[in-house]
């Protein structure tokens, strides 16, 4: 660990926050147009966060603090997993598996944080989003179980890179059945609707986010920013063939992220178990026949 | 704190098992500041899991004393209140309250007061079922149709503006008639803004009616039978969505409904869930759009004459002794002004009767307890429940 | 007999005898102290025969009534397991001897050094007999010491005996049945016997009948109803201990035959994995699947973290299962780190259970600001148990995924990544409703756990941050274990884990999570000034005064059905109520005994009976 | 049913009581005491097909010492509309529930114990729906319940005796236009509440 990888660390911190944040920005401006809205300019989460952090904010324990930054940093830690172009994966191993358990604790520490502050409605959100987990982990697992089973890598980088040479090679055509699959089980990993079960806020007061304010607030926003950036780059890198550039990178990011905010705007949201059946009918038996198809019977397979 | 609890008799299982310790209940406040309560209203609901146990309405953060007020303020000066006992839907307020002063002071309103009056209350329905419809989508997530609604009532407001000079509060009515005529082309105009209006429907069908997710949501979510919306004092579209064919401008014709067609459309038959109320709504919009048209039509027919009884000096209007019962089918149904006068410059007593004490107070109680809190803003949005008219 | 010799005795008889000794001393707190030392003497003894004093053997002389020699003697993977064992035993008996103080103090202490050399003898028995006679001993003593003197516990306790005892029939018959074909009892050559033998059939209804009674032990489907009520109801301090280290014994038993067997003569093989393994690779997927779901919708914190237990259980089977080198290493691997976090999760539970004698989730809450390090431990305890990097559970979890990637089971995986999201699940509401949230009122006055029980669980964490960064010190002794077993071995360096189809460098991810720590400190440093809420209450309740309404903390903390929203998504699933269980078990088993009773009572003489004790006797005879 | 037939039934149910037809067409009324409304609500509920009740109101003749209760009926099926009326004791007001009857009234009733201070015996929660519940002042839709005067003895009594907070806002405006318009609300004020409603208002703004 040279001081020239920390600073490396340091200079991609900055570069998924900047990036989520803008993307934040920009699917606002995204969502406000379809309603036939003006909508804010597309800075306006990077002013958000500043006037979040600038104000005195209050919290209930040192569990508050101590949750929100560990989530921060378990989604900055997952991202620095994250093969973003060639030579650009920070930590340079990129497990699969290493991936979606460093998530984890992204969750873990914003549910810790928001449950420590004591309000039932946090409470309430984060038992639906725990709950949701169920649903799209599932599809999202055997889409990568089939990825791998065909591979024989379950690194990130190996499976971005098998996909070099075209369009043709891109995991969205040889895994078209597990693509649509994992851009349902997508749409309830962003939370976006019809699966924002957490935040609903006609249900519970925004849940999780009910108690946060100033810098809690705004850690929480750079954690939607960075989460953001892991899991858009997550489907670029398992569907859209990955990226040599890093703008490459970031412009598949914002057609995922685009796709997304699209159907969210257009959607209502689930009931909760409503949500969780929905992704395993569907996000779920499209990855199970993409799982056997590929596993069994290697359809799809070079 | 001596707040009593009520709970109807089919729910004391749940509640002796939530009281046999008091830690597997908890409890959490629906409003008044939340984001899915309809104005400044709450329920304290007491949870087990998800699911409601109980439910303890919490009115009063409202309460302005509109009623004791109109008694201290001349016949005149209440159509600045009244307007505001239901904020969405202002217009059936004033137009109930000049109702009963007219039947009181024995005048009858011209009859192009009668159409204007008729107009101004449709598309007040107009706004108040876009809102309503929004309200549904806002209420389960469906954030664009909140948007997208809001923008169609906008530009009905704007014809408000028009003819009145108000948006919201339009305090247009007074016994005896209007206070205005409408000014040239104004009909033309609501056309217009109605033909725009028509033309979003397929849009807002697609967007709402037939969402597959607003169905799941819906379906099935607090359903209620014709016997229990008749007798439980439900009104409006809620009792139509029911099956029940009933609406005060066709059984109890005011204004100019006598001499107009008004449709008659029941989404359900014998029972009524949420999609339907919701549906029910959706049906008399377009009804409503339509009964704009035929009024309008023959609004424009009528000679010009004057808009307004004479009644003499508003502000030294007294109304001869007696009592007076007037009502209008808002969008929410049924709103009722019974007034008394003594014979003075004040009324003696103003008494309303708002569509959503039966449905915000009672239906809560008895049917709240086993829906789980995702429904309950999609429960009280369906049921349109206007928690100014509990306040008043 | 040289001092090796002696030493390994010690390791067996020590415990045992001091145990007896400690039985005639009064005092509660002194077979306490007696029991700690005894278990620390064991664990120095074992840790000076560490290296190589493999093969050291020791054999009592024949005596008149036994069939056999009673045989014990230091074998790679016994040895291994003795060493691990005994390290987390001296953590729970530091924990203990602060658990029972005054007011706690339980009579287990005796029976409990007897079960420690108990354990040892099961991981150092040379021959069956002997390890028949420490597997009994192990049975009984921890039989009493669930019971420990109340009638609820004492049902769970019996009712877990009656199932392992099952197993041991089985066993028993297993071991009878080599006998007779090999005339010896030495287990390496009755398993080089099984490996080497012709008849495919024989060789798996040998290991079929070892595997059922490994089974019961471990608590694999269909035997997984024991832990809820033995785990639940055994002495809180004895938790960590039944569920880190007495459930493992059926996996010893499993390397200990089932593997080799299977190494030498895997007969016919389906995606690489033969047939016995892979039944037994979904049945554990059952179990992990079930234990999960179960634990998902338990209120009682013990009885959770029981199912909890099962479902880990379920995944040592399935990697154990995969039949690969790297599932083995996997299998042990989760053996050793599940010892400490389900350790050390039941610890903190006890501890709680210690200073608020609550047991039911729901009646909790809001300890973590009053228990810090009882909250911290369990934190780490469940970041490890849901396999979260950089923690213990994690380099284990990771390793058995790859050992199925590798062989490309890839349903298996899928029904592991549900489980394993279904953790999170429920050690997540067990963190909310125990340790977050609002605290009672009445809980306001309780204290940190005593010393003795810090310490032990600050070392539990120290142990799972360690492994979880440098997870060579377990790796690359259970990679020898595995060589000297000839089952393979593992590609992994200190901090490397080298898997079937990528690595991972622990370190890296802890460093990279470190900085990632420091970054945003700094960030929240820089924020804005920070102020804290004397009052919990003081928070959004959309406008209204909670206590205008009569609600206090404890009205405002939901804990009590968690995931009811979820609950009707499975109702497909058996969800096993233990007491009813074990009533309708109950029931089933007095009317067996009054139908035995009722065969032989009409006739109203003794004669029956004996005819009838002969006539099953003869049977028994001629089947075997 | 018609309205003429219906008062001529109800004449003979209720011979005691005054059944008259009011002024608007398919309207009636029904003057009856509080011992047996119970059984004109009744009979009008299941005999005579009054399925609906509107609502409740109260009215407080302050003169006649008594306390009116009004309840509003009406007929989906015979789309007749009637007003059920009873006076009680204004000093010891109470009146028999009819939540029996129509579950909805529960809250009416409630109002109406809340605002005038009528006892419902045997409604299950009498407790303040709107008001605070330590509200110890008289029911509020009483005619001796002078909001004024509540409001004066609630708040600092200076603020509204001393017209210089008016004069002083008018100071800020600097505007006499504001002036002006500050002193005629004062004066109507003044006027209609210091017992002189017969004066013409010549402040009107």
């Amino acid at each position: 660990m040279s001081s020239k990888m920390i600073l490396d660390l340091f200079g991609m911190t900055f570069f998924y926050i900047v990036v989520g944040l803008t993307f934040m920005g920009l699917g606002r401006k995204i969502t406000a147009r379809l309603q036939r809205r003006v909508g804010p300019p597309w800075y306006q989460s990077f002013l958000d966060v500043f006037k979040c952090f600038s104000k005195t904010s209050i919290s209930h324990n040192y569990i508050m603090d101590l949750g929100l930054i560990m989530a921060l940093a378990g989604l900055i830690a997952t991202a620095y997993f994250m093969p973003v172009a060639k030579g650009w994966t920070p930590a340079g191993s990129s497990s699969i598996v290493v991936i979606l358990y460093l998530m984890t604790i992204g969750y873990l520490g914003m549910a810790m944080g928001v449950s420590a502050s004591g309000n039932p409605n946090a409470t309430i959100g984060i038992s639906r989003a725990l709950a949701l987990m169920f649903g799209y982990e599932i599809p999202f697992a055997m889409i990568i179980l089939a990825m791998i089973s065909v591979l024989g890598s379950s690194s990130l980088s190996d499976i971005a890179m098998s996909q070099a040479g075209g369009i043709q090679n891109w995991n969205i055509i040889r895994f078209p059945l597990g693509f649509l699959a994992a851009e349902i089980a997508f749409q309830a990993m962003i939370g976006e609707k019809p699966y924002d079960h957490m935040i609903a806020p006609a249900e519970i007061a925004s849940g999780p986010m009910v108690e946060l304010g100033g810098k809690f607030l705004g850690i929480a926003f750079l954690l939607h920013a960075v989460q953001l950036f892991v899991e858009t780059g997550l489907m670029v890198n398992l569907f859209l063939g990955g990226a040599s550039t890093w703008y490459e990178f970031v412009g598949k990011q914002f057609v995922v992220y685009f796709t997304s905010m699209v159907i969210n705007t257009v959607f209502a949201r689930y009931r909760i178990e409503q949500g969780i059946k929905h992704l395993w009918v569907w996000a779920g038996s499209f990855a199970a026949i993409q799982l056997v198809l590929t596993r069994y019977f290697d359809i799809f397979s070079r | 704190m001596n707040r009593e609890i009520y709970l109807p008799d089919g729910y004391t299982t749940i509640r002796k098992i939530g009281e046999r310790d008091g830690y597997e209940v908890y409890d959490l406040f629906f409003g008044p500041n939340h984001p899915g309560m309809h104005g400044n209203f709450g329920y304290v609901l007491d949870m087990m899991g998800t699911e409601i146990v109980r439910v303890r309405p919490n009115a009063g953060m409202l309460h302005r004393g509109f009623e004791k007020a109109m008694e201290r303020k001349k016949w005149v000066q209440n159509l600045a209140l009244i307007p505001r006992v239901c904020v969405v839907d202002p217009d059936p307020n004033e137009v109930a309250y000049c109702q009963a002063v007219e039947e009181l002071l024995g005048v009858e309103a011209p009859e192009r007061a009668r159409y204007l009056r008729t107009i101004t209350l449709e598309r007040s329905r107009l706004t108040a079922f876009l809102m309503g419809m929004g309200g549904v989508g806002g209420a389960i997530g469906l954030y664009s149709a909140t948007y997208l609604m809001m923008a169609d009532r906008d530009r009905l407001l704007d014809m408000f503006e028009a003819l009145t000079g108000a948006r919201v509060y339009h305090i247009f009515n007074v016994p005896g008639g209007v206070r205005r005529d409408a000014p040239e082309g104004w009909f033309d105009g609501v056309l217009k803004v109605l033909d725009e209006l028509e033309s979003n429907i397929p849009d807002w069908d697609k967007l709402v009616f037939e969402n597959p997710v607003v169905w799941a949501r819906l379906e099935g979510l607090a359903p209620i039978t014709e016997e229990e919306a008749r007798r439980g004092g439900l009104v409006g579209p809620n009792l139509r969505a029911t099956g029940a064919k009933f609406d005060v401008r066709r059984d109890a014709p005011y204004a100019a409904y006598g001499e107009l067609d008004v449709e008659m459309h029941n989404a359900g038959d014998g029972k009524a869930d949420a999609l339907t109320r919701a549906v029910q709504v959706r049906l008399e919009y377009e009804a409503t759009i339509r009964l704009i048209r035929q009024a309008i039509a023959k609004a424009k027919k009528l000679p010009s004459g004057p808009v307004r009884a004479d009644v003499g000096p508003l502000h030294k209007l007294r109304v001869p002794k007696g009592d007076a019962y007037s009502k209008v089918e808002s969008s929410k149904g049924e709103f009722g002004y019974y007034i008394v006068s003594n014979g003075g410059y004040t009324p003696y007593r103003v008494s309303v009767r708002g569509p959503s004490m039966p449905a915000g107070i009672h239906l809560a109680k008895t049917q709240l307890p086993g829906v789980k809190i995702d429904d309950v803003a999609a429960w009280m949005a369906t049921l349109a429940i206007c928690s100014p008219d509990i306040d008043r | 007999m040289t001092q090796e010799q002696y030493l390994l005795l010690s390791l067996v008889a020590g415990p045992v005898v001091m145990g007896l000794l400690s039985l005639l001393i009064p005092s509660k707190r002194a077979q306490w102290w007696i029991f700690f030392l005894t278990v620390f003497a064991a664990g120095a003894t074992a840790y000076t025969l560490k290296g190589s004093h493999v093969g050291v053997q020791f054999a009592l002389p024949y005596f008149w009534l036994l069939p056999s020699k009673i045989s014990f003697g230091i074998q790679p993977l016994g040895f291994f397991f003795v060493l691990i064992t005994l390290a987390a035993t001296m953590m729970f008996a530091l924990f203990s001897l602060g658990f029972n103080d005054r007011k706690h103090a339980t009579r287990v202490a005796p029976l409990w050094a007897m079960l420690v050399g108990a354990s040892n003898g099961i991981f150092l028995a040379r021959d069956w007999f002997t390890f028949f006679i420490v597997w009994e001993t192990m049975s009984w003593t921890s039989l009493l010491i669930i019971g420990h003197g109340k009638k609820r516990s004492f049902n769970a306790g019996v009712f877990y005996y009656v199932l392992s005892l099952a197993g041991t029939f089985l066993m028993l018959l297993a071991m009878w049945v080599l006998y007779k074909n090999t005339n010896t009892f030495d287990i390496n050559l009755t398993v080089t016997h099984l490996a080497n033998a012709e008849n495919h059939a024989y060789v798996i209804t040998v290991i079929t009948l070892f595997t059922i009674a490994f089974m019961a032990k471990s608590a694999i489907f269909p035997f997984q109803i024991w832990p809820a009520l033995a785990h639940a109801e055994a002495p809180d301090d004895f938790s960590p201990y039944l569920s880190g280290v007495m459930i493992k014994y059926g996996f010893y038993g499993l390397l200990l035959v089932v593997v080799p067997v299977l190494t030498g003569n895997p007969g016919a093989k389906i995606s690489g994995v033969p047939v016995s393994l892979y039944i037994l690779g979904w049945i554990s997927l059952i179990t992990a699947i079930l234990g999960t779901v179960v634990a998902i919708f338990t209120n009682d914190m013990k009885r959770l973290m029981a199912w909890s237990t099962v479902a880990n259980v379920g995944y040592i089977g399935t990697a154990l299962a995969t039949g690969s080198p790297l599932g083995y290493a996997a299998a042990l691997f989760h053996t050793a780190n599940h010892m400490i976090f389900k350790g050390a999760i039941f610890a903190s539970l006890a501890s709680v259970k210690f200073r608020t004698g609550e047991r039911e989730m729901h009646r909790l809450g809001g300890l973590a600001y009053r228990m810090p390090v009882t909250f911290f431990t369990f934190l780490l305890g469940i970041i490890a148990a849901a396999g979260i990097p950089p923690l213990s559970g994690f380099n284990s979890k990771w390793m058995i995924f790859q050992a199925l990637f590798q062989k490309k089971l890839v349903l298996q995986a899928t029904g592991l990544f549900f489980a394993s999201t279904g953790a999170f699940l429920y050690l997540f509401r067990a963190l909310h409703t125990v340790f977050l949230g609002q605290l009672p009122r009445r809980l306001r006055t309780v204290r940190e756990a005593p010393l003795p029980m810090s310490l032990a669980m600050i070392l539990m964490m120290i142990a799972m941050l360690g492994v979880g960064m440098f997870p060579g010190v377990m790796t690359l002794p259970i990679s020898r274990v595995m060589a000297a077993m000839g089952i393979g071995s593992i590609d992994v360096t200190a901090s490397v884990i080298n898997g079937a189809t990528s690595s991972i460098n622990t370190v890296l991810i802890g460093s990279v999570f470190g900085i990632a720590i420091f970054f945003v400190l700094v960030l929240y440093l820089i924020g804005g000034r920070t102020y804290r809420l004397r009052d919990d209450m003081d928070n959004y309740s959309a406008g209204e005064d909670p206590r205008e309404w009569g609600v206090f903390e404890a009205q405002y903390h939901y804990g009590y059905k968690f995931y009811q929203a979820i609950e009707p998504l499975f109702r497909w699933v058996p969800q096993t109520q233990p007491e009813e269980l074990y009533r309708t078990f109950n029931r089933a088993l007095h009317r067996f005994g009054s139908f035995i009773d009722g065969l032989w009572r009409p006739a109203g003489s003794l004669g029956w009976s004996i005819v009838f004790g002969i006539v099953f006797m003869i049977l028994f005879g001629v089947v075997l | 049913m018609t309205r003429d037939r219906l008062i001529e039934l109800a004449k003979q149910f209720f011979p005691e009581d005054e059944v008259i037809p009011r002024k608007k067409p398919g309207e009636l009324e029904i003057r009856t005491t509080r011992d047996r409304v119970v059984g004109v609500l009744t009979w009008l509920q299941n005999e005579a097909g009054f399925d609906h009740l509107m609502y409740i109101s109260g009215v407080d003749w302050l003169e006649d010492g008594e306390i009116e209760l009004v309840y509003h009926v009406y007929s989906y099926d015979h789309k007749l509309y009637c007003m059920v009326k009873i006076r009680v004791d204004r000093d010891y007001p109470w009146a028999h529930t009819i939540h029996k009857l129509w579950a909805h009234a529960q809250p009416y009733e409630q109002e109406i114990h809340e605002f005038f201070g009528v006892y419902f015996p045997g409604n299950p929660d009498l407790s303040h729906l709107i008001l605070p519940p330590e509200w110890s002042e008289a029911p509020p839709l009483r005619k001796d319940f002078d909001p004024l005067e509540y409001s004066m003895k609630l708040y600092e009594p200076e603020w509204f005796k001393s017209t210089d907070t008016f004069a002083s806002i008018a100071n800020r405006l600097r505007g006499e236009e504001a002036e002006r318009i500050i002193r005629s609300v004062l004066n109507e004020s003044a006027r209609l509440h210091g017992d002189a409603p017969e004066k013409d208002g010549e402040g009107e703004a």
